[in-house]
């Protein structure tokens, strides 16, 4: 197979020493198997994430996600973006789609957009990394290079929000979607039935209302469990830091006994692939996946 | 080879249930020549599948039993089963339609004695019973299907199943030959009355119909509580057997939402309602039923039903469009949301969910006939909408979201329309 | 009270769901609403436990007219924009924007609850952002811990924040993915100075907008 | 060439298909039908359904000259299409469903299963005989011209729809205008896509295309002051303004005669009356037709509205039995429609509605977002009161979501106090107030006599029937039919209800009524003029005959008929309207003395049944229980039980009949002499709910029947003997225990004393 081009929209979080870090090292990783070209779009900012309206207001959230968009199209025309962060895509699509469905919102963007020597003319489509593996490989081109089955394992996929909702995967269910659980499958894992698959970990609230994103984590937490999981597998950054981060916290607070780690779906795929446990920044976790990393060893 | 009369005076009726036969009696009763074309094997449509009609909680094989009595006392009437109107061309007072009939591998010898079906070891899902339970591969669809004849399912043609069916008919009524056929006929006016389908549940997903086995729809609720359902008439949950006593109405499952239908399908506010009787009648006071809704919409007469089942202290009402449903490890299902009169939250497990899933016209994503097109439009919900000068028209809950009783009046008045037509081709040919 | 709050008030006659759809985020939509209900069913922080008002009954309170308890209201700032109200409205009312529209213009006006703490985040997150181009998570947390409401430095209840998250913190750095470093510098954008003014301009545009319509 | 006069000959066939030649001794059979039958030809066939079998029967029928075939078979409700002879009399022996399927396939149970069988083969040999091919009723009318009352939107319909198809109509108006309540209205509810803004009434098109029509004839300032005869020859006195009254011959009447708004005044807690700003939904269209799209004004000083209140449900839905108890269904749409008004002419007009429930079925739905959009507000709320507030008016309510009881300002206020039907007097109080009249106290006659005249003047029909001069009511006063799936019918032949006076509804759903009421109307004059029954027995040609010589006068007949088709001459001889007559037989059920009959359905045909069972005498130990059953009801149910093998006492005969009502007490007493133990009446369920087609039918019969305890205690025989029950079709489990525990309970009891006298 050729390979593919995307025009690559890392976020904040995703930077070096930052809370996702170890998700970029890991999707490199997984990229360079599959043969996926990923060039970052230069200067790319942040998107002003959800939590952004108290203060950002709605046009100068367009803006950051124009701007991003422009960069794109004049560095790197004719390619898709491609966010791994969820709150990176669902920014930069609504505001696509903002742009697209309003003509008084693309003029000040643009007229924004001039203070930063920039123009949108062909806005690009906006695709999170799980969408282009599922739509531009598919399952069974994910299994092909698997050297490493993840036979025996049992994984919870946490698909959360905002991959899901509004937009979510094409074809997938906001209440029971399956492609993480698939994704699992493809690699030769089993994606374990639990119900709380789409709950919200309580998102910025994590900071904000501690008590609330908490008694949610722990529903999550708890139900994987229930569900025989021996660790949480995900797609976004914030999913993953509240979800892992917050359990010491939560046992505290409800004497659970919580330690179940949280990876990537791509910390998952590198090992499959065959990486090494730093190629997938398994090193990266708090609560560590030793099974993962046994895995990696052999 | 079936063979049919028809002239460019007879009247076609497409749709065999209350509002086609309705427009069929109606016209031939006034001395018309009709064809009515039904694609099951047995008229009287959903109707035939409710166990009893509000207000009166009478049952519809009554009136069911009347009309197939009009029906077999009348000459003029030509009934095509298994059959489906695949093309119409011309125009008012002259169409040429092609009708396509599927094989029944049974003919008109049958006594339906029952032989075949006894010889069948073949089970297929009963789709009378909405597949809530299984039947014979032989078999006749229900005790009051007319005509009165068993079918053979497609599925066991071909299997040594079929052949013990062919050897078990001591009247030779049973013919495997059988292959489809396509009649062409004429017609003066046509009748549309395809009727509805309940709304696919499982699209709507918060609810998890299809997922949870306790989820079920109000149409299929209605076969629990019938003697001739699957339960004969218990009121068992799918999951696990046990009596529903317990049972939560969900309304507007599918009805006033954009994400699904966009129109209120009228009918369920009612039906939910009647069937909190059904819970009542088998349970007594053990019986519990909660309907959660918008609005209820007990429209005219009906007030006072509502205001009676609003008296029964076994029923509750919770003005809330449920959120979602989860299941508890008993296979309870679970409903989540707020009872908006004064932001009351709930998270309240019940022994079975009903959807009170809307009505879908049939009609909609269906390939209608260019002629017919040309005489009728559909409306933004697929309900087909009278469009200027035509010799076609629809009737019943092909037209609109209506109760048994409106459909009834529309056929009626379909059937006027019809004869219309049909007249002035008789004046112009005298 | 700002003057800008009365201002308002004054210009909209009360007309509070007028001055919405004028002024807030996807207001427009608010009268759209049946009252179903179905969005305060679905958000996951009102169970844990709940709140004053969910989405459907501020519309309503809208609809009536009670401004200052819509505006003063926590409720908005309860969204975890998890989007489950919004793809399950049946009149399709993009809820989670217009939650966040109305607590935006609540903090416009200076009247949201002053020690509301998402309120206070999302302001930190944004000015965080805004300055360099992109959000330094140190400093973001830092800002969150060591300043007060009114972002006075606030070196105790920093501290004593600090040791609650102390074990999270050194996994963390443990983990590297979170670099002390960072406090002097760490990453930022090229252009700052043409993000600062692409943000300036927006802003300017929407408040003219806005002003536009109240006049 | 009619079997009348052709001179008769008898036939039986016994079919020994679906197991019957194994489960019977066939041969047997014949035997019973050719000795106690004296069946002159009797003929046995292995497949009598099958082309072979029916030919054979048609063969005897051309060539042997049969005219009355007794078919020993399966139910008369199978197999319809093959045993199919017009010209002959036939009657069914019921073998397959009525013996061998309720019956154990057992040696034991051999014998008693052929006793049934013999019974059911000497029955139908005794009914064919008893039985003669309808001729048809000789006293048809031929007027095909419609009557249709009202000049409203229903009636209007009724007379275009009907003219299109090629009939004549006379359409009578009281006032001086067509158009009705229709024609005051501004604009009204869409009808199509997109279903978001009023749409012109469309009154005006109607009243021309009215004018146009050379089939249509309109009496403008007209009442029905007369309406004699029957269907196919109405004979209808127009009497117009001045005075003068024309007479028209109609086949049948469309009674379209509307309603009225509910009176407003009795909402004084609403602030009708107290002030002129409070207006009900009729007035709000005269408002607007005076704005004409412009600003609406108020009536109390002219000044523009700037904030209207719509109150919904005033004096609707009402639980306190002081208003309407009904929700008249068309309101919230119009209130929807009406608060376009505003906002279409100056969308800052504060416009809300407050409801209870929202009932816009449909595409109201997009009616209701179409408000919406144009900035209406719609709260839940229930409101207390209206009262006025300076120069202002004051709105009290509770918000039942904000859950507060709250208030709202505003310079008109509009009560949607719903519809009341213009249905004529009800006759059950009118014959009472008749009954007083007649009464020996002055106090009391003269009262009744201003209460006759009150009902009379109301009456909108006017017609000379025994039973009152309209259409019985149905609940709350409405012409409806209590049959969901038959709307139509009510329980005046040939004369049809349409719109609004038959249930509340808005203009589409009453021209759609209409339509449907001018088919049902033409389709009678159709069937009045061949002389056959309208539903339900749609097509039958028999009609009662009655022997006036030996009437006695009893009235029982004139009263019972559940249609009034039977009026009473000048010597108070029962005169029969054989056109009005549903053939459901009530009358011959009803006459003590059995002058009356049918030609295929009489007291014979049922009585000589009865004689030719055999009841062996009290030492053989078999009773003998006949079962009367409902033959729309209680006999499919009995039927399916069959298909479902459902086994009961193989002591039972069942005899269809056409309704309870039919049912003669000389047949139970007969029964209970010849020795028969026990007798099971199956009817309808009657009372309120009923669900007897013939609608009176079951509750006369079961009043009737009720008495016979006095002919039991006569013949010193326990009441028990007589057990009427209640059966519905879908009994099909139930109704085989019950006829068990019916069995088992006269075993206890013991053999009939009456046996073997």
């Amino acid at each position: 197979m050729a390979r593919k081009e995307y025009a690559f929209y890392p976020g904040c979080s995703s930077q070096k020493g930052a809370s996702s870090s170890n998700y970029l090292t890991s999707v490199q990783s997984m990229c360079k198997t599959l043969d996926i070209g990923l060039t970052e779009i230069p200067d790319w900012n942040c998107c002003g994430a959800s939590i952004g309206y108290a203060e950002g207001g709605e046009l100068p959230r367009l803006a950051l996600s124009g701007r991003n968009l422009a960069l794109a199209e004049k560095h790197l025309p004719g390619l898709d973006v491609v966010a791994t962060c969820a709150a990176c895509w669902l920014g930069t699509r609504e505001a696509k789609e903002r742009l697209e469905h309003s003509d008084i919102l693309l003029r000040d963007t643009q007229i924004a957009l001039q203070e930063a020597g920039l123009n949108i003319t062909v806005i690009p489509e906006v695709r999170h990394m799980a969408e282009v593996l599922i739509e531009d490989f598919g399952y069974d081109a994910l299994t092909k290079p698997v050297t490493k089955g993840l036979d025996g394992l049992k994984f919870a996929g946490y698909v959360g929000c905002q991959t899901n909702r509004p937009f979510g995967i094409d074809g997938e269910s906001y209440e029971n979607p399956k492609y993480l659980d698939k994704l699992v499958e493809s690699l030769g894992g089993e994606a374990v039935k639990y119900d709380q698959k789409v709950t919200c970990c309580g998102g910025a609230l994590a900071f904000s209302e501690p008590e609330k994103a908490h008694a949610q984590i722990k529903d999550i937490v708890e139900s994987a469990y229930d569900g025989g999981a021996d660790m949480i597998v995900t797609p976004c950054p914030l999913c993953q830091a509240n979800v892992e981060l917050y359990q010491g916290a939560i046992n505290k607070k409800y004497g659970t006994k919580f330690n179940i780690p949280v990876l990537y779906y791509s910390q998952v795929m590198a090992v499959a692939y065959g990486s090494s446990a730093k190629e997938a920044a398994l090193n990266g976790n708090v609560i560590r996946a030793k099974q993962l990393e046994a895995l990696a060893g052999k | 080879m079936t063979s049919i009369v028809a002239t460019n005076q007879t009247i076609l009726v497409v749709g065999g249930g209350i509002a086609g036969m309705t427009a069929a009696l109606e016209a031939a009763e006034t001395g018309k020549q009709v064809v009515l074309v039904e694609k099951n094997p047995w008229l009287g449509g959903r109707t035939a599948q409710l166990y009893r009609y509000f207000p009166k909680m009478c049952h519809p094989t009554c009136g069911l039993e009347i009309n197939l009595r009009r029906l077999k006392a009348n000459p003029r009437i030509q009934v095509l089963t298994m059959a489906e109107v695949t093309e119409i061309t011309g125009t008012a007072g002259d169409y040429s339609v092609n009708v396509t009939l599927s094989p029944r591998y049974v003919n008109s010898k049958c006594t339906a004695c029952g032989d075949c079906s006894k010889a069948v070891s073949t089970e297929i899902a009963d789709a009378f019973n909405y597949n809530l339970g299984k039947v014979k591969a032989a078999y006749l669809p229900h005790d009051m299907a007319y005509p009165q004849r068993y079918v053979l399912d497609p599925s066991i043609i071909g299997t040594a199943d079929a052949e013990a069916a062919k050897a078990a008919c001591k009247v030779d009524a049973i013919d495997l030959d059988q292959q489809t056929e396509t009649l062409n006929l004429r017609a003066g006016a046509i009748v549309w009355a395809t009727g509805w389908q309940p709304y696919a549940a499982e699209k709507i997903t918060p609810y998890r119909y299809g997922e949870f086995k306790n989820v079920i729809t109000n149409v299929e609720f209605e076969r629990l509580a019938d003697p001739h359902g699957p339960t004969r008439g218990k009121i068992l949950r799918p999951s696990d057997g046990k009596e529903a006593k317990n049972v939560a109405f969900i309304q507007c499952a599918g009805s006033r939402d954009e994400n699904h239908l966009r129109h209120c399908s009228r009918f369920c506010c009612m039906a939910s309602l009647k069937q909190t009787h059904y819970v009542q009648e088998a349970f007594g006071d053990e019986g519990k039923s909660t309907i959660y809704y918008i609005d209820i919409r007990a429209i005219d007469r009906f007030e006072d039903f509502y205001q009676k089942v609003k008296a029964n202290p076994n029923v509750s009402f919770v003005k809330s469009k449920v959120a979602r449903i989860s299941e508890d490890k008993n296979g309870d299902p679970r409903l989540w949301g707020v009872n908006t009169e004064g932001y009351k939250r709930y998270s309240e497990p019940h022994d079975l969910v009903v959807l009170a899933v809307g009505m879908e016209p049939a009609v909609k994503g269906m390939a209608i006939p260019a002629a017919l097109s040309e005489g009728i439009a559909a409306d933004s919900s697929g309900f087909l909408a009278m469009n200027g000068n035509t010799g076609v028209f629809g009737a019943g809950c092909a037209t609109n979201a209506l109760d048994v009783n409106r459909a009834v009046q529309s056929a009626t008045a379909a059937a006027l329309r019809a004869i219309q037509v049909v007249n002035q081709v008789a004046r112009a040919e005298n | 009270m700002s003057a800008n709050n009365t201002a308002m008030a004054v210009r909209y006659k009360n007309n509070f769901l007028k001055e919405l759809e004028d002024q807030a985020e996807m207001g427009e939509w608010i009268k759209m609403c049946m009252q179903c209900g179905v969005c305060a069913g679905s958000c996951p922080t009102n169970f844990h436990p709940g709140w004053d008002h969910p989405p459907q009954e501020i519309f309503m309170m809208v609809r009536a007219g009670r401004r200052e308890e819509v505006l003063t209201s926590n409720s908005m700032w309860m969204c975890t924009s998890c989007y489950n109200c919004y793809v399950r409205c049946p009149r399709k009312l993009p809820i989670t924007h217009i939650m966040h529209g109305i607590a935006n213009y609540a903090h416009r006006l200076g009247v949201a609850p002053k020690l509301q703490p998402t309120r206070n985040f999302g302001k930190i997150f944004w000015n965080n952002a805004a300055k360099t181009g992109r959000v330094n998570e140190v400093m973001l947390t830092v800002d969150l811990y060591f300043r007060n409401a009114e972002g006075k430095f606030d070196l105790m209840a920093g501290i004593k924040k600090a040791l609650e998250m102390q074990s999270i913190a050194i996994g963390l750095v443990k983990a590297g993915r979170l670099n002390p470093l960072e406090l002097f510098g760490g990453h930022k954008c090229k252009d700052q100075k043409g993000i600062q003014a692409m943000l300036k301009k927006a802003r300017e545009l929407e408040e003219t907008r806005k002003a536009l319509k109240a006049a | 060439m009619s079997a009348t006069m052709a001179e008769k000959k008898h036939a039986a066939y016994i079919c020994s298909g679906c197991e019957l030649g194994a489960r019977l001794d066939v041969a047997a059979l014949v035997k019973t039908a050719t000795k106690d039958g004296k069946m002159p030809l009797v003929r046995e066939h292995a497949f009598l359904c099958s082309a072979e079998g029916v030919a054979m029967i048609q063969n005897d029928i051309d060539n042997e000259g049969v005219t009355h075939a007794a078919i020993c078979a399966c139910s008369r409700r199978s197999k319809t299409e093959a045993f199919n002879f017009p010209a002959t009399a036939v009657s069914r022996g019921n073998l397959r469903e009525g013996v061998i399927w309720v019956r154990p396939d057992t040696e034991e149970a051999r014998e008693t299963t052929q006793e049934m069988a013999e019974d059911y083969v000497r029955m139908a040999c005794a009914e064919v005989k008893a039985m003669s091919v309808p001729s048809g009723n000789p006293n048809v009318g031929g007027s095909k011209t419609l009557l249709v009352v009202g000049g409203g939107i229903s009636g209007m319909t009724s007379a275009l729809e009907a003219a299109k198809a090629g009939y004549k109509v006379v359409l009578v108006e009281k006032t001086g205008a067509l158009g009705g309540w229709a024609a005051q209205n501004y604009k009204r509810i869409p009808t199509r896509e997109p279903f978001k803004n009023p749409e012109d009434t469309g009154v005006a098109d109607m009243v021309s295309r009215i004018a146009a029509d050379a089939n249509i004839t309109v009496y403008l300032n007209a009442t029905v002051t007369k309406t004699a005869g029957a269907p196919g020859r109405f004979k209808a006195d127009i009497t117009v303004e001045s005075g003068s009254t024309v007479t028209e011959d109609a086949g049948a009447i469309i009674q379209a005669s509307g309603f009225t708004l509910y009176d407003a005044n009795k909402l004084p807690h609403l602030g009708y009356g107290a002030s002129p700003d409070v207006v009900d939904q009729g007035g709000l269209e005269t408002l607007a037709k005076v704005a004409n799209g412009g600003a609406i004004k108020r009536p109390s000083d002219g000044k523009e509205v700037k904030s209207v209140v719509f109150v919904q449900c005033a004096g609707q839905r009402d639980t306190t039995g002081e208003h309407l108890e009904y929700c008249s269904g068309y309101c919230c749409n119009v209130s929807v429609k009406q608060a376009m008004y505003f906002k279409d002419s100056n969308p800052d007009v504060e416009t809300v509605v407050l409801y209870t429930d929202l009932r816009l079925p449909g595409n109201g739905e997009d009616f209701y977002r179409s408000a919406q959009n144009k900035g209406v507000i719609f709260s839940k709320a229930k409101v207390s009161a209206v009262a006025a507030n300076g120069n202002g008016l004051i709105v009290n309510f509770k918000d039942l979501i904000l859950d507060e009881d709250t208030q709202a300002q505003a310079d008109l206020v509009v009560l949607a106090t719903g519809s009341v039907p213009t249905s004529g007097p009800d006759l059950d109080a009118l014959n009472a107030a008749v009954v007083a009249s007649e009464s020996k106290n002055a106090e009391i006659k003269a009262e009744a006599d201003i209460q006759v005249e009150k009902l009379r003047a109301k009456s909108v029909l006017n017609l000379t029937y025994r039973q009152g001069p309209d259409i019985p009511h149905f609940k709350h006063g409405f012409n409806d039919s209590h049959f969901i799936c038959f709307p139509y019918e009510t329980r005046r032949t040939a004369i049809y209800a349409a719109g609004p006076v038959r249930r509340p509804m808005d203009m589409l759903q009453a021209m759609e009524d209409a339509t449907g009421a001018a088919m049902k109307a033409i389709q009678a004059v159709e069937n009045a003029g061949l002389g056959k029954a309208a539903h339900p027995r749609a097509g039958d040609l028999s009609f009662p005959n009655v022997r006036l010589e030996g009437c006695t006068q009893c009235k029982r007949c004139t009263v019972e008929c559940p249609f009034g088709a039977i009026d009473e001459d000048e010597r108070r001889f029962p005169l029969f309207n054989e056109s009005r007559c549903r053939r459901c037989g009530t009358c011959m059920g009803a006459c003590p003395v059995r002058v009356i009959s049918f030609e295929n359905y009489s007291v014979n045909t049922v009585g000589s049944q009865i004689k030719a069972i055999n009841v062996p005498d009290e030492f053989e130990n078999k009773p003998r229980i006949l079962i009367l059953a409902c033959e729309n009801d209680a006999y499919p149910a009995l039927d399916m039980a069959g298909m479902n093998r459902h086994d009961y006492s193989a002591f039972v005969r069942v005899i269809p009949v056409r309704c309870l009502g039919s049912v003669n007490t000389i047949w139970i007493t007969d029964a209970l002499n010849s020795g028969f133990d026990g007798i099971m009446l199956m009817g309808c369920k009657h009372g309120e709910q009923y669900q007897c087609h013939f609608v009176k039918g079951s509750e006369l019969g079961r009043y009737r029947l009720s008495k016979v305890g006095d002919t039991l205690k006569g013949m010193g025989l326990e009441e028990e003997r007589v057990f009427d029950t209640e059966v519905a079709i879908t009994d099909i489990v139930t109704l085989p225990q019950r006829i068990n525990d019916y069995a088992a309970q006269l075993e206890a009891m013991g053999p009939s004393p009456m046996k073997g006298f």
